[in-house]
């Protein structure tokens, strides 16, 4: 990915205090990695006017998080947000919008069409049955169609993840799925308060907890 | 067999039909499925000679996911929340749509609070619908503040619907036999509020883009649908009345309370996309005046008529309701066997019809005109596709 | 004009058109072959005027053997519908297209030969609508069986 | 007050018989001094871009990394340069990699011509207006190339829309330098900053002023690609146009030489219009002038911080057009330009140049 990140870790870790050097480094760039978001403006049903339109417009304004600059050209785009029902036929375009996009790139699967079909699940002769059965996926964000603070909550999971990777040692390893889903027993109230608590708090997403919500709802949907 | 079946590939290699007198060599070009001003993921094969658009070949199915076949294997209730999926712009208007044509064929009977409700929350969502429209359509065009101040609009009724309803985009709320819950206390109080909200947001819209020279000059003469022409290529709703055709089903077949209200269908003269864009926005000074007429005389009554978990079943044969949506005619063709599941249902989708008008209107326009054109068709490709 | 009227003034037109029950539109069959010329008198005739060919799709009647094609046509200027129905034989689904009366019909008829392999005779541009060209099978047909999609348990 | 400028290009130039160590060292420092200066001010004219943008819009803009957000340009430069760097197969690698430097030192080389204070300014040549009109016009070039150079249809559509555009309204913004140029009569910059202490040129040459102005204004946001004249890279038409196919490094030299680009322009319109660093005057300041008193209080705020107050005024009206206007269509934008602006371009220089030659403009010497 780039000479600096390729060379840097030899040249520095054998230096006296290196080590702290390139962890200073990935600190750093992951910070602004995970502050620049730049989505790819991409929607095929219902998610992409919760997801792309609602959370950019005035109200919610995805813009907070510097993560406004949809970009038309996916070679420009950070993140790609899977927003609806991905069928057959969209597939290899959706491959290939994949491979077009430029390193590192995030994948974000949002509503439960991206996550495993939703309510097309059974009986369409069409509908891919979740989109990483055709892209590698960071997030889940749960919902039909999911609300706007919903897809923020996966956006701050994802700048969390970010920021815990490390880009110069493994660059482009990918860390394990997580599912943005809320825990069990969470009303409103509580998601509001905690959405005000992590928006005073930059991104103060505890890991553990969404992977804990992820198993949680697994659990929930083998008894269902 | 003497019937011959050709493929997309046989279609777009074709050969030059233009008379260009300049020997200027054609070429094709993808717009979509990810496109930016396609609205999702519709595909335009265009072919252009420079700027010039000589051949419009929409490409569908990038969304095509067999709602009608899942319908079959499914009972009525279960078909009512696929449909929110097709167009989920005017999610209401699609329960409405199946559940007209599942009372009238299972002949359920409703209460006048039941059509009141009903009427109520489908005129809020066209207004809904249309101003998202007109956001999208000012970013379409270039001017990015509008799109922002349309959905900022749009915010205050997707609250008042998550106050009564539950859900911002996808509803499930008309049911057969009824509304799934009664409306909130606070929803007449909401609604007034918001009305008068609207009413000077209205003003400011014409400010900012109605009356721009830039938007006059973009829109006027641009993709003209004579009145004939429209109707023979299926059009309806806005893009039909903007063709001069005071066609409305609210008017001509009223259903739900629409016959108690008094209202105008606004049509336009030339069926540019100035008219297209002219119609919209009257259509939402429209709503305001129904809902005004609405919002204080609430029937008292009922929710509703059949407990949610009872089963329906639907004498065999063949029925037929329609209904106006914010994009044009919606109908649902059920074929019943007499089954608890539909035999057949189909849905007649206003942009799958609308949809191809555009061949008609694009050719010999500019890329730009052809992205005005789309927009002001105002389509939503899942409903297309299904 | 109401339906029963309806029904008459266009038996008047087609003496062969019999009305069909179990519908609440006022339906008539019509052979196939009797269906372009038809098609192009109830859209002139001054006091029928079907000029919006509203839409169109096909019933698969596996049992029976035939697909059951609807054409539903609206009078924009006097209000009212017919449902026009075309029986034809299910292993030899040919039908003459009607994309020269109604312009709109070239996609409701590519529809249907995507969903039930139904064959337009005099289609301009015959070819799939919604799922690719290599697609194996007609997806609406009762009889249809793809092993991607999922049973719902019970 | 007569106003002594001293560039660099001078001082180097003194240095260099005595000390020629120094004279190097100085002019690594000018250079050095630039690249810093473009890239904070790319940095922080997208920052104030997006602020902007986003209070017109009812939002609040970036405000989670630093301070309402004051590090996300930072954040996204650092970003764009560890981004992998893209070249499509079938693309001319070469000339691909070319276009966007070639677009970036078009607008770095004009920098250097920039007058920002009477101690400020890098090169004060004596065709100031000539070289910057000239040299600004190699960033179509790089947007041709780019373009050409993708391989793709739509970055093509939109090098062809850029270069018809930008060579268009070249003309009709070389009219309006024109005017100034004739009133002050004089190519050089510094020149014509020295020849509005008397008053600015947009009011003092009654009309021509104000026309050539609105003309240079119109022009000029044609030719750096902004809306409402944004059609070589109009999303909603053609994806992102001639720079669909870049990414990472190279598309953010794109993006800043844009956003620069909006810098130069105001800058040149500010020199030529509105007196550059030359505080608001009214009449000759010496004795004897009406208006002398007045002259000397607007001598109190130093040169620069009067090129900057004026170049950012320029820069939000820029910006004010963007976030208000829709687009034009291609045909509309080349219709404006031939049959609108080049005739009032025309008529407009004629007017100033009867204006000179009997003097009838204010404070006339």
């Amino acid at each position: 990915m780039g000479v600096i990140t390729d060379n840097l870790p030899g040249v520095l870790e054998p230096l006296p205090g290196g080590s702290v050097l390139v962890t200073a480094v990935d600190q750093l760039i992951n910070w602004s990695r995970a502050n620049s978001l730049w989505p790819l403006t991409f929607g095929t049903s219902c998610c992409a006017i919760e997801v792309m339109m609602a959370t950019g417009a005035a109200r919610h304004d995805l813009a907070r998080f510097g993560a406004e600059v949809a970009r038309p050209s996916p070679r420009q785009a950070d993140l790609l947000v899977i927003a609806g029902t991905i069928v057959k036929r969209m597939a290899p375009r959706l491959r290939t919008l994949y491979e077009q996009m430029a390193e590192p790139r995030y994948v974000m699967a949002t509503g439960s069409c991206a996550i495993c079909g939703g309510p097309f699940m059974y009986h369409s002769y069409t509908t891919v049955r979740g989109a990483d059965e055709i892209i590698p996926v960071d997030v889940y964000v749960p919902g039909c169609p999911p609300r706007p603070e919903a897809f923020f909550y996966g956006l701050l999971t994802l700048q969390k993840m970010i920021k815990e990777g490390e880009s110069i040692r493994h660059p482009g390893e990918r860390r394990r799925p997580v599912l943005a889903a809320l825990p069990e027993g969470m009303t409103l109230d509580d998601i509001r308060k905690e959405m005000q608590d992590l928006l005073s708090h930059d991104a103060n997403v505890t890991m553990t907890d969404a992977v804990a919500a992820g198993a949680h709802y697994a659990a929930d949907l083998k008894d269902f | 067999m003497s019937v011959t079946v050709s493929t997309l590939q046989a279609r777009i290699s074709g050969e030059s039909t233009a008379g260009s007198p300049l020997s200027t060599e054609e070429y094709f070009v993808n717009m979509g499925p990810q496109h930016p001003s396609t609205h999702g993921v519709l595909r335009l094969v265009l072919r252009l000679d420079g700027e010039t658009v000589r051949e419009v070949v929409p490409v569908l199915g990038y969304i095509h996911r067999g709602i009608e076949k899942m319908g079959e294997h499914g009972n009525y209730r279960q078909f009512v929340h696929l449909v929110d999926r097709m167009d989920y712009l005017s999610a209401l208007a699609n329960n409405w749509a199946v559940t007209m044509v599942v009372e009238k064929a299972a002949k359920m009977e409703t209460t006048e609070r039941i059509q009141a409700i009903r009427t109520l929350v489908c005129e809020l969502q066209r207004i809904q619908s249309h101003l998202l429209w007109w956001g999208v359509f000012g970013m379409d065009l270039g001017g990015f503040t509008p799109f922002f101040y349309g959905l900022r609009d749009r915010e205050q009724i997707c609250d008042i619907f998550e106050k009564t309803i539950g859900a911002r985009l996808t509803m499930n709320y008309i049911q057969p036999g009824g509304v799934m819950f009664d409306i909130h206390p606070e929803f007449v109080k909401d609604v007034k509020a918001f009305l008068n909200y609207l009413k000077p947001k209205l003003v400011e819209y014409d400010a900012l883009l109605t009356g721009n020279v830039i938007i006059q000059e973009r829109l006027r003469g641009i993709g003209k649908l004579s009145a004939a022409r429209a109707i023979a290529l299926g059009a309806t709703g806005p893009v039909l009345r903007a063709s001069g055709v005071a066609h409305d089903l609210r008017k001509s077949e009223p259903y739900g309370l629409y016959s108690q209200v008094d209202f105008d269908v606004p049509v336009g003269t030339d069926g540019d996309c100035w008219d297209r864009y002219w119609v919209r926005m009257e259509e939402i000074r429209q709503s305001i005046r129904i809902i005004e007429q609405l919002i204080d005389n609430i029937p008292e009554g009922k929710t509703f008529m059949v407990k949610p978990a009872a089963k329906i079943k639907v004498p065999a044969g063949i029925h037929y309701s329609h209904l106006e949506t914010a994009r044009g005619i919606l109908g649902v063709l059920l074929v019943s066997d007499g089954k608890e599941a539909p035999y057949r249902i189909h849905c007649r989708t206003p942009n799958f019809n609308n949809l191809w008008c555009i061949g008609e209107m694009a050719t010999g326009g500019r890329i730009g005109d052809l992205v005005a054109m789309l927009s002001s068709i105002d389509i939503v490709v899942p409903d297309i596709d299904r | 004009m109401d339906a029963l009227n309806l029904i008459a003034a266009v038996q008047a037109l087609h003496p062969a058109a019999q009305a069909r029950a179990q519908s609440d539109q006022p339906t008539l069959t019509v052979a196939a072959d009797a269906l372009v010329a038809l098609a192009t008198q109830l859209r002139d005739d001054p006091d029928l005027r079907f000029d919006l060919l509203e839409t169109h799709t096909a019933v698969d009647w596996l049992e029976e053997d035939r697909f059951e094609l609807l054409y539903l046509l609206t009078s924009v200027p006097h209000g009212h519908r017919l449902l026009l129905a075309v029986n034809i034989d299910r292993d030899a689904p040919v039908v003459p297209t009607v994309s020269q009366v109604w312009p709109i019909a070239e996609w409701l008829e590519r529809e249907a030969y995507d969903m039930f392999g139904i064959l337009y005779d005099g289609h301009p541009d015959l070819r799939r609508l919604f799922l690719e060209d290599d697609w194996v099978g007609f997806p609406l047909r009762k009889d249809y069986e793809d092993d991607f999609m999922l049973e719902r348990p019970e | 007050m007569a106003w002594q400028v001293k560039t660099i290009a001078q001082r180097t130039g003194e240095l260099l018989p005595g000390s020629p160590w120094t004279a190097a060292l100085y002019v690594l420092l000018t250079i050095l001094a630039v690249t810093a200066f473009v890239t904070v001010a790319g940095l922080v004219l997208i920052y104030a871009e997006r602020k902007i943008a986003a209070h017109f819009q009812c939002r609040v803009g970036p405000m989670r990394v630093g301070w309402h957000g004051v590090l996300q340009s930072i954040a996204d430069a650092i970003k764009l340069l560890m981004k992998e760097d893209v070249v499509p197969r079938d693309a001319d690698a070469l000339l691909h990699i070319l276009a966007p430097v070639l677009s970036f030192a078009g607008m770095l080389l004009v920098m250097i011509a920039l007058p920002m204070s009477p101690s400020l300014q890098v090169a004060d040549m004596n065709i100031g207006v000539l070289y910057v009109t000239a040299v600004s016009g190699l960033g179509v070039l790089g947007i041709l190339l780019g373009g050409w150079s993708s391989n793709n249809k739509w970055s093509l559509l939109g090098a062809m829309r850029a270069g018809a555009q930008i060579i268009s309204y070249e003309v009709s913004a070389t009219l309006a330098l024109l005017v100034v140029v004739v009133f002050a009569g004089t190519l050089q910059l510094s020149g014509i900053i020295q020849s509005q202490d008397t008053g600015w040129w947009i009011w003092r040459a009654h009309g021509c002023g104000l026309v050539a102005f609105a003309i240079f204004m119109i022009a000029g946001t044609a030719e750096i690609n902004r809306t409402p004249f944004d059609l070589a890279e109009g999303e909603s038409e053609l994806t992102a146009g001639f720079h669909t196919e870049y990414s990472g490094l190279r598309f953010s030299f794109f993006f800043l030489s844009e956003f620069l680009n909006m810098f130069v322009l105001a800058a040149m319109a500010s020199t030529l219009f509105f007196g550059g660093w030359m505080p608001l005057h009214v009449g000759p300041s010496g004795v004897g002038g009406h208006f002398a008193a007045f002259n000397g209080v607007m001598d109190l705020l130093p040169p620069g911080l009067w090129f900057t107050l004026k170049t950012t005024a320029i820069i939000f009206l820029l910006m004010w057009f963007r976030w208000t206007f829709p687009r034009l269509r291609v045909d509309q934008l080349m219709r404006l330009e031939w049959k609108i602006l080049l005739p009032i371009g025309f008529v407009n220089l004629f007017v100033s140049a009867a204006c000179v030659v009997t003097g009838f403009y204010f404070f006339a010497r």
